[in-house]
């Protein structure tokens, strides 16, 4: 099982800001395809990946990371700090 | 080194003077303050969400590099969240160093992974409807600089 | 836009939220204050002798040039002279702008004007005697930046 | 007639903090070799000319600027100001 958390409009498009998932995917790109092939809501959150940033277990990481032992994943556009 | 993330205002001038009674052997104290701007004149609010989790050990890291990479005195940093009004003060930075030159360039450091790298979001509530800030190129180019 | 050369001690958050509260319009407040240092432990004060009918109008044209370049909401600079106690505020800047770069840049700018072009000099008053403070060549250096 | 002003250690060494003097001098230079031809604390004073400054009525000026219409001439070591 793995938490997956949605911040600014990543989360407006998904419709709720957290779900506890069971997944085998391998990777944050599985989990996208994943995700995506499930509800149209989450495919047009997932459309473009250069407008996404991804953290395992709150620290910035890749799309092709691995999932294994991770146990929060966040999606989220480019920060806007400061 | 104190990080502060809050909902409330902070007073940064009681802040900085805080901040600077607490070092001692500095020469110099930098201080940054992000204010709300209300350009086209129809802002109601900016509201900024976070990654709670996240921001404390984001902003931490990049503070603990600071301080290691300019042999800073002290250094403070200080984010709201939550819904700002325009002339609100959003945050601020303050460094602290024995030389200028390593203050302030700890001091734009801070700000320009704060701007980037810690998981804040700000959206702009207008009169006409909400809109989410887009992140800058020029934000994401300015840390080539460190 | 506001320059006080004064004897007496500033309050230099007093000072930061008067001057914050006077901008509108801007992003962005930073803030450089100069504190005394007593590097040898031995320091009694720091005499800070200065030419009075030189200092406001070099400073004054300082100032004019950072509004102008930076294109500055609002510039403070606030200089004392006088004997001044280890841990005394000697000096504070504080610049507003629309965003962070340029009033980082203008108040780094203004600071390295003051330090080799504003008609004050340092003497250090020490347990064993009094030294004038060198000008630094680092100092001079960092004028060719601008 | 031109006031002559002194600060930090030309100050010291001089002795004093300003004077008014009659000078038919055409540049600083002329003005300075006047001066230590006059007394060995001049002399001392304007020894090394490269950790001098001069400022003619109050903006800074090269040494062989003239002096025709300058009311106030001022000496003194690099700023440290800041």
């Amino acid at each position: 099982m793995v938490d997956v958390l949605y911040f600014a409009w990543v989360r407006e498009r998904i419709g709720l800001p957290r779900e506890t998932l069971a997944t085998n995917a391998a990777t944050v790109t599985d989990l996208i395809a994943e995700l995506s092939a499930r509800e149209e809501r989450y495919a047009l959150a997932f459309s473009d990946l250069k407008s996404l940033r991804v953290a395992l277990d709150q620290k910035l990481s890749s799309f092709d990371a691995p999932l294994s032992g991770v146990r929060e994943v966040a999606f989220f556009p480019p920060m806007t700090g400061g | 080194m104190r990080l502060s993330v809050q909902e409330q205002p902070f007073d940064a001038g009681a802040e900085l003077n805080a901040f600077t009674a607490g070092v001692s052997g500095a020469g110099a104290v930098v201080s940054f303050t992000g204010i709300v701007r209300d350009l086209s004149g129809t802002l109601r609010a900016m509201e900024i969400e976070h990654y709670p989790g996240m921001t404390q050990s984001a902003i931490s890291a990049i503070m603990d590099e600071a301080m290691t990479r300019w042999s800073l005195s002290d250094a403070l940093v200080i984010h709201r969240y939550g819904a700002l009004k325009p002339g609100a003060q959003i945050m601020m930075v303050a460094t602290a160093s024995a030389h200028r030159l390593a203050a302030f360039e700890a001091a734009e450091f801070l700000m320009d992974y704060l701007k980037s790298r810690a998981p804040f979001w700000k959206k702009e509530i207008g009169l006409d409807g909400a809109e989410w800030v887009a992140a800058k190129d020029e934000d994401e180019a300015a840390l080539t600089r460190w």
